[in-house]
């Protein structure tokens, strides 16, 4: 079946996430989509739910040295070491394009700080064409001896309070996954404002190049991602989709229509596609369609039906 | 730019040498839209190990729909690869990033080091084709061993341009390096260099053209997981000390924005 | 190359874990080979470095109801719920056969507090033919509302400290994954006596059966093992041997030459394979037939050479 | 009880219906030592992806070296196994548990449901070998539509026991389910019944055997990793609320020490 643009076969697709409102529930992850003008030739971009661009920084940031990616076991390690042009230079170069797009923009952020946080979310506030804005909270709290501000329930809640301070759109913070009790983190940023929360980030991994004996990353760790880690994000969603009662958004491993229902199942009202766009860039768009045939073949009223319908 | 995602399906499998082959596939979107130096990707399974798609030069693209590429196996993506048949399909993206910068009234000499002359029979077909004076260029295929050139040299040759050959131990052509014959062999200074190879090669060769003063593209490579500027995977550093992206300022890049480690 | 019994091609693969010597750093781990026996007319049992055998309790255990297992992307889950005979059985029925290998057994116990883990090491106490103990801190502290014991600093520090009284073969503690601080728990352990730390444990995961609207495993959660997480225990391993100076084996997703010696590189003074053996019986001898050669080939003294031999 | 892992190259590949496939194999190790009711595990691909051996019942083993398996294509490991060429190799381990009992001097009935009839065929053989009295003994085999059933026929002709066919949809043989033969051509309470085939048919076919008395061995399945024991994933439950492994205290059960769900 060859879709029309923003065509669901006529299945509702729709969801909400608080009050952010997508046209169905195929979001893409940040990091993996670049600005989405990369993809611009390989899919119907209006047709996602919504597009989450590269995280943001304050100042430009160069990254990592290279190498940044090493390929693992159906997944992927990446030290990119968050390289992004700054918010000033994303305003004024990325954000024109985007606008245009005539979808939901999320913009992903990151800070070495607290304060760095809300800045960014204050300059961002009064953007046109931005919907949402994600917060990053992997990043290495650069005052705390870089232990990453997602790790622990007071700097999480922190870092959520000083962006929905300072920002004026929806903030739906991403949770890493390297920690031991995911729920009480998922709590905190929901006691702190957040209007809701993605996950997962990547977890830490580290690959050796054994005939060089060093690691095959220059940056050492990288953050793995890909098929590998479905089960691991899988079981959070489903810990935090219990814990909280804003809407959760799912993330890892997803590169199948079935993979996203399973995301829904557990409690996600949306999903995000990462590393798969690389390798099948038509991935996303292809979920949207399988998502509209399988609300369509199982006669359900919506695809809402079935968030959180897992039965235990 | 158009890039396109297709299924291929290969109507010849050829194995050159132990260790190379060439995969000939219909292709007819990426092939129509190829310029010479750019690259796809190939995702070597649907499975999800290995998951990542490879970056391959394009070897030769045809209007009539035809594309190739020539690959050395050495690892498991490119043994899959070599295990293709007649018929079956690959997942292709492409043709992605910036191809060599035809210069229209200047001689040319395309040197390619090992693998690196995969993407010169495009090159050599295109300089050919644009109506250059073909006798004024030269190309260098340099390799190891005789099993790394000498299954290439009848492609190369029937474009008219003038060739030579070289390798490492001797066992055909001249015996030395690619970049060894451009000292013996010194070019006019108006001469644009194409070049493709390992990093050393390529390194050598930034270094001869800046003492010659010879404008000099080279192909390069990276590390790469999405081949289209989405993952910021594949950097090396410009001569500016910032960041370049292989799949999208690249592979080619003029050799004096680059940083070159001798 | 037909090696013959014991031969390793005249290469020294002796480690020493603490006071534990081996023959060779190939360890099988602990519920992914049986009581050994099950592998007898596969693989050379006395060509390991030592054999560890499943998980032991206090008292039998049922385990879960299945389905027990589920392949994910390049692993699997599991739930087996620890099913096993209990520490008299163990000691009456396989014992005796694991006596007769002539090879190093360690047993991996489990309990529910921290007293039950202290008394089961006092079962064993005496029984010959035990080389040393694993303690899994992974299991839920019932006392404590289900958190497992290795989520914690002060509860794995004490499961260590209660084993150690009890044992009188050196202790090796096998640590969970499923922590925000590793080396944290690391560091603990060794000060509460650990001879030696092995990880990792599987990382806790979850499948969807999308058709049924269920959980793929009758358990829900379960976990995950297998190449898919060879990255985050690589990297933890490395994180360990940073922070202790007991000896580290590494533990998750080993199933070539080239993953054992990643993990060696790393800093582990030997290895596990687990899900691996259920692939390729064969693959913990040909990792043994494959360090050898390796020492062989790069003219080593000793395969000891390489632990910790990363150029970072 | 002797296992070994073996690589099987594969000689044959027969397409019996468009879900179903027979492939031959030559492994001499597993072929000469298996039995009837045993099983192997195949590990669909080198790679990880996917990881796991896939267990298939040993359809046909000869004292020539000869394995076969027939089965259907549900997913990823069998798709991989369906697109198997002559030649290719495999990975095996087998043969694994326990088989069926062979009762000598009682009558047998042998039934099988949909994919369940492919380790009758071994079966038969060994009952026709073992100098029985074939004709006594019975076939029943049954499946969804033709395609299921009509293929293997043949097969099961040459041994001379009383054959009898049925389809649910009555497009081969009577029509009904394989449990229905038993009810209407009913059997000896001496005759000892071996039964393979989905879950419910076997839970049918052990009320049956409750009330007339007769014995019944089943062949049952279970997800599995190791298929050797040592993961101990395979658990069903027994008659004594004591779970047991399919792949080692069976596959093949007397139907009375497992649990029922009717
Ligand atoms: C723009 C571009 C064009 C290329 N064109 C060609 C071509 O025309 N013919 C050809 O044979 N090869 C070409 N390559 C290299 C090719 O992509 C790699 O050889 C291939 O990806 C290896 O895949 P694998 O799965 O077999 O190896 P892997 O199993 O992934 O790795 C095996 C070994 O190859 C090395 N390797 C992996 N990827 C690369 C890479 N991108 N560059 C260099 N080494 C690598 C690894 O470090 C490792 O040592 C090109 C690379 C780039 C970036
Ligand atoms: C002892 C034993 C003997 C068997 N003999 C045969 C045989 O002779 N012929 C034959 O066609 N099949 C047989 N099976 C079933 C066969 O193992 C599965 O069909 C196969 O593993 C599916 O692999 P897959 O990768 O194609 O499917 P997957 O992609 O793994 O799964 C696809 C679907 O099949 C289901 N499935 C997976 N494994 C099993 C299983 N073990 N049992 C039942 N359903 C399963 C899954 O739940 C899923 O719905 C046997 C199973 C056992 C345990
Ligand atoms: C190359 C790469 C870059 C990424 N960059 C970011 C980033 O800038 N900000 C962020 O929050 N997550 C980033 N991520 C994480 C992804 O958004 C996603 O959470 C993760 O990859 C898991 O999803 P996946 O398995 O579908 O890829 C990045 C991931 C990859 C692979
Ligand atoms: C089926 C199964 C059963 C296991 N049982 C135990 C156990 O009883 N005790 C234990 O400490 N670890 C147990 N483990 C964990 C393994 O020993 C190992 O730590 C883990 O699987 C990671 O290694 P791998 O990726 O090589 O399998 C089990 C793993 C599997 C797959
Ligand atoms: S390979 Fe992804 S940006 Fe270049
Ligand atoms: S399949 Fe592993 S114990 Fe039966």
């Amino acid at each position: 079946m060859a879709a029309l643009a923003g065509d669901t076969g006529g299945a509702d697709l729709r969801v909400d996430i608080g009050s952010l409102m997508l046209a169905n529930p195929v979001l893409t992850a940040s990091g993996t989509f670049g600005y989405a003008r990369e993809f611009e030739n390989l899919i119907n971009l209006h047709r996602l739910g919504g597009i989450i661009v590269k995280g943001i920084s304050l100042h430009p940031r160069q990254g990592n040295p290279p190498p940044r990616i090493a390929e693992t076991a159906c997944g992927m390690l990446n030290a990119i070491g968050l390289q992004n042009v700054g918010v000033e230079r994303f305003v004024s170069e990325k954000i024109p394009y985007l606008r245009g797009l005539n979808v939901p923009v999320i913009v992903n952020i990151l800070g070495d700080s607290v304060e760095q946080y809300g800045q960014i979310a204050a300059n961002l506030a009064g953007v046109e064409g931005i919907s949402a804005l994600e917060v990053n909270i992997s990043c290495p709290n650069v005052a705390h001896g870089g232990v990453s501000f997602g790790a622990d329930t007071k700097m999480a809640a922190a870092v959520t309070r000083a962006v929905k301070a300072a920002a004026d759109v929806p903030v739906m913070v991403k949770l890493s996954p390297n920690v031991t009790d995911i729920a009480a983190i998922a709590v905190a940023v929901q006691e702190a404002g957040a209007d809701s929360i993605s996950l997962i980030n990547t977890l830490i991994g580290m690959a050796i190049d054994v005939d060089r004996k060093k690691p095959v990353l220059a940056n050492m760790f990288g953050g793995l991602s890909g098929p590998a880690i479905k089960p691991v994000a899988l079981r959070m969603v489903y810990q935090v989709a219990r814990a909280v009662t804003i809407p959760v958004i799912g993330i890892g491993g997803i590169s199948t229509t079935e993979d996203a229902l399973e995301f829904m199942l557990a409690g996600a009202a949306a999903v995000q596609v990462g590393t798969a766009n690389f390798v099948n860039p038509r991935g996303a768009e292809q979920i949207v369609d399988g998502l509209g045939e399988y609300v369509t073949r199982e006669k359900l009223t919506s695809i809402r039906d079935i968030i959180g319908a897992l039965e235990c | 730019m158009t890039q396109y995602q297709e299924k291929a399906s290969i109507t010849r499998v050829e194995r050159l040498s132990t260790q190379t082959l060439r995969l000939t596939m219909r292709s007819p979107l990426i092939a129509g839209a190829a310029r010479p130096g750019q690259f796809i990707m190939i995702r070597p399974s649907e499975r999800h190990d290995p998951l990542l798609g490879r970056p391959f030069s394009i070897h030769q693209a045809t209007g009539s729909g035809t594309l190739q590429i020539y690959f050395n196996v050495v690892g498991r993506g490119t043994a899959i690869l070599a295990s293709a048949r007649v018929d079956d399909e690959l997942d292709l993206l492409g043709p992605l990033g910036r191809g060599y910068q035809l210069v229209k009234d200047a001689p040319a000499c395309l040197i390619g080091g090992g693998l690196g002359i995969a993407p010169l029979l495009f090159l050599a077909k295109e300089r050919s084709r644009g109506g250059h004076h073909a006798a004024d260029d030269r190309i260098i295929l340099g390799g190891r061993s005789r099993a790394d050139v000498e299954p290439l040299v009848e492609d190369y040759a029937q474009f008219g341009l003038s060739l030579h050959c070289i390798t490492e131990d001797g066992t055909f052509g001249e015996k030395g390096l690619a970049t060894d014959l451009l000292i013996t062999h010194p070019l006019s200074t108006d001469t644009v260099i194409y070049g493709c190879g390992p990093q050393p090669m390529l390194a050598a060769l930034h270094g001869i053209c800046v003492k010659s003063g010879n404008p000099c593209q080279v192909s390069v490579e990276s590390v790469m997981a999405c081949g289209m500027g989405a993952c910021l995977g594949c950097t090396v550093m410009g001569h500016d000390d910032n960041y370049v992206h292989v799949c999208v300022d690249g592979p080619v890049f003029d050799a004096r924005d680059l940083q070159w480690q001798l």
